[in-house]
């Protein structure tokens, strides 16, 4: 049984968003600290060009085209939601989480050619920044569409259906943080 | 402790009574139960940690001597024991009972809710910080030992096998913290959002006691500063275990990204734990003077600012770190800026006590304590926020005696005083004056006698973490000495003080006076409940009319006002 | 107040200790006052029968002067030791002696012991008759140094008290810095940085020789290795 | 508030579709852009660029802009942290050398050249 403090909302937004937006607080604050340390690290050292031209920007770019869509299917999963139709909330957040298996197939695809090729995260520290950055990445899309398949069950059910816009804005930070990784890790040679 | 639990008709479990149990105690959503756990747990961790404490301060002070219940210290135990007093007294214990169990007991019950927003996220909390407990234990038996490398964790130390010798041991002490980090950012969220949108009716921003304001700004604070030092924990983590090199030098690491890591929530987190034991002391202060606290905007926006500057201070820990002496300036100046708002906070409560009627009961008398003995961490603080003063005091025993006058006020002080204070809401009944009081004077007056030696210790040159001062010939003779074992028998006093307060707990639950719903004669919404509280905390969720302190409001025939009374 | 219990052995040790001094005359008349002022009201305002406590909320202007004047005395207090403190840091962390005038030694922290390479008869670190010591640092009274400080394998700290000199070393890093003896004796070099099992036993010596005494240290360094060399 | 009433009439405001088109046409100049070879050129269409499309996405698909005002401080007040780190932290991580220190570490970038696909 919920409690009834659960259901006030004196900051005058629903606790389960309010709660949402604390945890991207602190989401952003780790991410942070992490590609802060990775850019002070890349000005320090211009080698480490060298070893960024060997990634792959057109697979970096595919997997963007990915979660850019997953994000807008996430976001009509939202609109449907609030209009009250569950069944159809439900589809549009699988679809989204078949996006996120897409991109964690292309990742997984990437990372063996290049493991294969002798880039491993302890060959340079370079490459020790972008696995263990898009790593975190990707445990965080993993982690957010498990999370989306439940919340997906309970909306084709008509149940929790305001979990549907809260698993959507966790899902639009997790796309923001690969907008910025895109750059940092592919594009910038 | 069957009495702190309420039999609740609702769930009937006749089926299996250890069943019941286990539901009623270990897997329960009740934040009141939740803070038990929290609360037993830390108190446990602090046995350990007070007990390694006895062991390292009887060779500093003996060296070579065979520790009775311990044994010869060898050089490597010497440092997983400072390394291990320090992440479990300051992880393990301060954080766990300031913020997680006084926050989970005292945020619904004082803004008049019957729950925490998410009371099963609430639980996952505390079985990731047992998790946590659990792992850190478990280093202490790995091969090797525990982690010895302090708890700063200051890589290339930290980072590599070779080097400590604890290959297994910092790992798992590494994995600890992170989970604990977990844990906390779990229960923080849920004290954050609980006291934003869960208040009582009528309770607006300036009704919130002081102590649920402090203990959100800790949460606040401790999200905000916590996330790089989990980026740091996840790069060495892999500088320990697959061979990448974040902190390495000789593959274009840099070592002292990991010190600013680290700082940069190391000193917010100082506040994390301050702000809490100051809230407890806000409480107590304003009951038992029965005065309204002095300036409570003022109150709180110093609480505001020292949080906000508190991110802009971290590199005083680092002055001859090997950070550019440049930086060295800005720290000092924002260092020296914090002490105002700190300074002001501590002169706020000075001025409550004008004009009072000041009963010296012995929650009382420890929330003065507090104030009393926190001066003396503060202003000697501003001896090594100066960074041409901190060339010298820089890691020596002036700084240690220096935050344990800070941190010994804020986890022992503040949490005793916080404890008899709340007792009687608890658990039912009331605790025994005469235990209590001689249990806080022998404690009190021990605890100078530890760190004031140490202070001078200190000056005289003495640095940290030394197995055997003998090495040194400056640190050999015997008024060192003299003064280092003053330091030890004090300890081992005041650790057994201890056993005081765990007979007068034991006593009062059997024997205590009966407590009344509100024997203090507090205002605040807890004190309306029932004691103890049963699940759901409140028989009717209270509606509040006024703010926390209005004590001794001219014209009224009683000297308290609680919030929720209508007239 | 420190020089009670440490000798001052450097030019700016006594610097340092005025830094101190400041500080500690500065905070030590807020700390009385505060706490004098904290006990007298506990003992004057005990509770008493029939005396019931003031109703004051602290929030008006002529109330709030009681905590905002104390503040801003606090801030000028801060501004003194803020410009004692920078002045103080400049001259020992920033500003290096001009070459002419002094040595180069250089420190070198390793596990668990500290290593020194002095100038030698020549001077000039780099040089066939540069002498490595362990543990023992040779410096002559009244000359000027610059250290140039490293570290091996983990943080180590450069510490002499009787210097007030610390500074960490860090490897990866060569950090610079210098000190001036200003009397002669032994004292203790300590290592003040964690830096594994041995940290405890990280103990090295400062010997501050006169000229004379100095040069002939040298000189007893020096030959036996020129024998070898030849 | 919990129904999400008014919120839900600003939503229909916005075309996601259209903005989905918008971000896409904004990664495919991200990729491009630095293809034309200039520093500056790379620097705009990279981040300029990432800094714009993370802009869209947090207002039409989060709905920050509907949300109260303080999730927007919250969210900001943790990114002027992380800049507070970086600032503190730059000068001695991002640097060679500073006042009276230097890093002695030598890129092996000569004898290490990158792999190649």
């Amino acid at each position: 049984m919920r409690p009834i403090a659960t259901t006030r909302s004196a900051a005058g937004i629903p606790t389960g968003l309010l709660a949402v937006w604390w945890v991207l607080a602190s989401e952003i604050v780790i991410f942070g600290g992490l590609l802060g340390s990775y850019v002070m690290y890349r000005l320090a050292h211009d080698a480490w060009a060298a070893q960024a031209e060997a990634t792959n920007t057109w697979i970096g770019a595919f997997n963007t085209f990915v979660l850019l869509t997953s994000s807008l299917t996430a976001v009509l999963a939202h609109q449907a939601a609030e209009h009250g139709d569950g069944k159809l909330a439900a589809k549009r957040l699988y679809y989204t989480c078949i996006g996120a298996a897409t991109f964690i197939v292309v990742k997984a695809f990437e990372w063996t050619t290049e493991i294969q090729h002798g880039m491993t995260i302890s060959s340079n520290t370079f490459w020790s920044f972008y696995y263990t950055a898009a790593g975190l990445h990707a445990l965080h899309v993993i982690a957010g569409a498990i999370l989306m398949l439940f919340v997906a069950a309970d909306a084709a059910k008509g149940r929790e259906l305001h979990r549907v816009e809260l698993i959507g804005i966790y899902w639009h930070f997790v796309d923001i943080v690969w907008i910025f990784l895109f750059p940092l890790l592919y594009i910038a040679k | 402790m069957a009495e702190h639990a309420t039999p609740h008709p609702a769930h009937a479990h006749e089926a299996h009574h250890e069943e019941g149990w286990v539901k009623k105690y270990l897997w329960s959503t009740d934040h009141k139960i939740i803070c038990f756990q929290y609360m037993f747990t830390g108190m446990f961790m602090a046995l350990i940690g007070g007990f390694f404490s006895y062991v390292f301060r009887m060779q500093t002070a003996f060296p070579g001597v065979e520790v009775p219940f311990y044994g010869l210290v060898s050089a490597a135990e010497y440092n997983g024991l400072i390394t291990s007093h320090g992440s479990i007294m300051i992880f393990w214990v301060a954080m766990p009972v300031l913020i997680a169990a006084f926050g989970n007991y005292l945020i619904p019950l004082m803004i008049g809710a019957d729950d925490m927003v998410f009371p099963k996220i609430n639980r996952l909390s505390y079985q990731i910080f047992l998790l946590s407990v659990i792992v850190l234990l478990s280093s202490f038996f790995v091969e090797g030992g525990p982690f010895g490398g302090a708890w700063t964790a200051y890589p290339p130390l930290s980072a590599s096998g070779a080097y400590n010798n604890t290959p297994l041991g910092s790992s798992l002490w590494l994995v600890a913290v992170a989970l604990e980090f977990v844990a906390f950012l779990l229960g923080g969220i849920n004290f954050i959002t609980t006291a934003m949108n869960s208040r009582a009716p009528g309770m607006k921003l300036y009704d919130i006691p002081i102590v649920v304001w402090f203990i959100v700004i800790a949460s606040i604070l401790f999200m905000a500063s916590v996330g790089p030092l989990i980026a740091g924990a996840v790069m060495l983590f892999f500088d320990q275990n697959i061979g990448t090199g974040f902190f390495d030098p000789a593959r274009g690491g840099d070592p002292v990204l990991w010190q600013h890591l680290f700082w940069f929530f190391g000193h917010p987190e100082v506040y994390v734990v301050l702000l809490p034991a100051i809230g407890i002391t806000a409480e107590i202060i304003t009951t038992f003077s029965r005065k309204k606290l002095f300036g409570y905007k003022v109150v709180l926006n110093t609480a505001i600012a020292t949080a906000v500057l508190s991110f802009t201070v971290w590199a005083h820990h680092q002055f001859i770190a090997g950070i550019d002496p440049r930086m060295a300036h800005i720290f000092t100046i924002t260092t020296l800026l914090i002490s105002v708002p700190i300074a002001e906070m501590m002169f706020v409560f000075i001025a409550t006590l004008y004009g009072g009627s000041i009963t010296l009961s012995t929650p009382m008398l420890w929330a003065l304590a507090f104030i009393g003995e926190f001066l003396i961490g503060g202003v000697t603080g501003i001896f090594l926020g100066a960074s041409g003063a901190d060339i010298y005091f820089h890691d020596t025993y002036f700084v240690l005696a220096h935050f344990h006058y800070t941190f010994f006020p804020i986890a022992v002080i503040g949490t005793f005083a916080g404890v008899t204070y709340w007792f009687p809401k608890m658990f039912g009944k009331m605790m025994n004056e005469t235990l209590g009081k001689l249990h806080f004077w022998i404690t009190i007056i021990a605890f100078n006698f530890i760190f004031i030696p140490l202070f001078i210790l200190g000056a005289a040159g003495d640095h940290r973490r030394i197995y055997d001062y003998q090495n040194f010939p400056q640190l050999a003779g015997p008024e060192y000495f003299f003064l280092r074992e003053m330091a030890t028998i004090a300890l081992i006093v005041m650790l057994l003080a201890q056993v005081l307060f765990f007979v007068n707990v034991f006593i009062s639950l059997r024997n205590g006076k009966k407590a009344g719903r509100n024997p203090f004669k507090s205002n605040t919404l807890e004190w309306q409940a029932d004691s103890p509280p049963p699940h759901g905390n409140f028989a009717e969720l209270p509606t509040v009319y006024r703010g926390p302190y209005e004590y001794s409001v001219p014209g009224r025939a009683d000297d308290y006002w609680p919030q929720n009374a209508a007239s | 107040m420190i020089e009670r219990w440490v000798v001052q052995a450097s030019t700016y040790a006594a610097d340092i200790d005025g830094v101190i001094w400041l500080i500690a005359v500065l905070v030590g008349f807020w700390f009385l006052v505060a706490e004098a002022v904290f006990l007298w009201l506990i003992v004057r305002f005990r509770v008493r029968d029939g005396q019931s406590a003031q109703y004051i909320t602290g929030e008006e202007k002529k109330q709030m002067r009681f905590i905002s004047w104390p503040h801003y005395l606090v801030l000028v207090c801060d501004v003194f030791i803020v410009v004692g403190a920078v002045r103080v840091w400049v001259e020992v962390k920033q500003e290096l002696p001009s070459e002419a005038e002094s040595q180069h030694v250089r420190v070198i922290g390793q596990q668990w012991a500290w290593s020194f390479v002095h100038p030698g008869a020549d001077g000039k670190l780099e040089t066939a008759d540069d002498i490595r010591t362990v543990d023992e640092l040779h410096v002559q009274v009244d000359q000027k140094y610059i250290y140039e400080l490293e570290a091996r394998d983990v943080l180590h700290s450069f510490s002499v008290p009787v210097f007030r000199l610390k500074q960490d070393a860090v490897p990866g890093r060569v950090i610079t810095g210098w000190f001036e003896p200003t009397m002669t004796g032994t004292y203790d070099i300590q290592c003040a940085e964690i830096c594994g099992i041995g940290h405890g036993m990280m103990a090295a010596r400062i010997v501050i020789e006169s000229p004379e005494q100095h040069a002939a240290w040298i000189a007893s360094q020096s030959a036996p290795r020129l024998a070898a060399t030849r | 508030m919990a129904d999400h009433a008014a919120p839900a009439e600003v939503h229909h405001h916005v075309n996601y579709v259209r903005i989905w088109q918008i971000l896409l046409a904004l990664l495919v100049v991200s990729v491009l852009g630095p293809m034309i070879g200039i520093k500056i050129v790379t620097l705009i269409t990279a981040f300029g660029i990432a800094v714009v499309k993370a802009y869209l996405v947090a207002k039409n698909f989060m709905h920050l802009n509907v949300q109260p005002r303080y999730v927007v401080y919250i969210l900001g007040t943790a990114l002027v942290f992380m800049l507070l780190f970086y600032a503190g932290t730059a000068g001695d991580v991002m640097k060679h050398a500073g006042d009276n220190w230097h890093k002695v570490y030598v890129e092996p970038s000569a004898t290490e050249a990158a792999p190649h696909h």
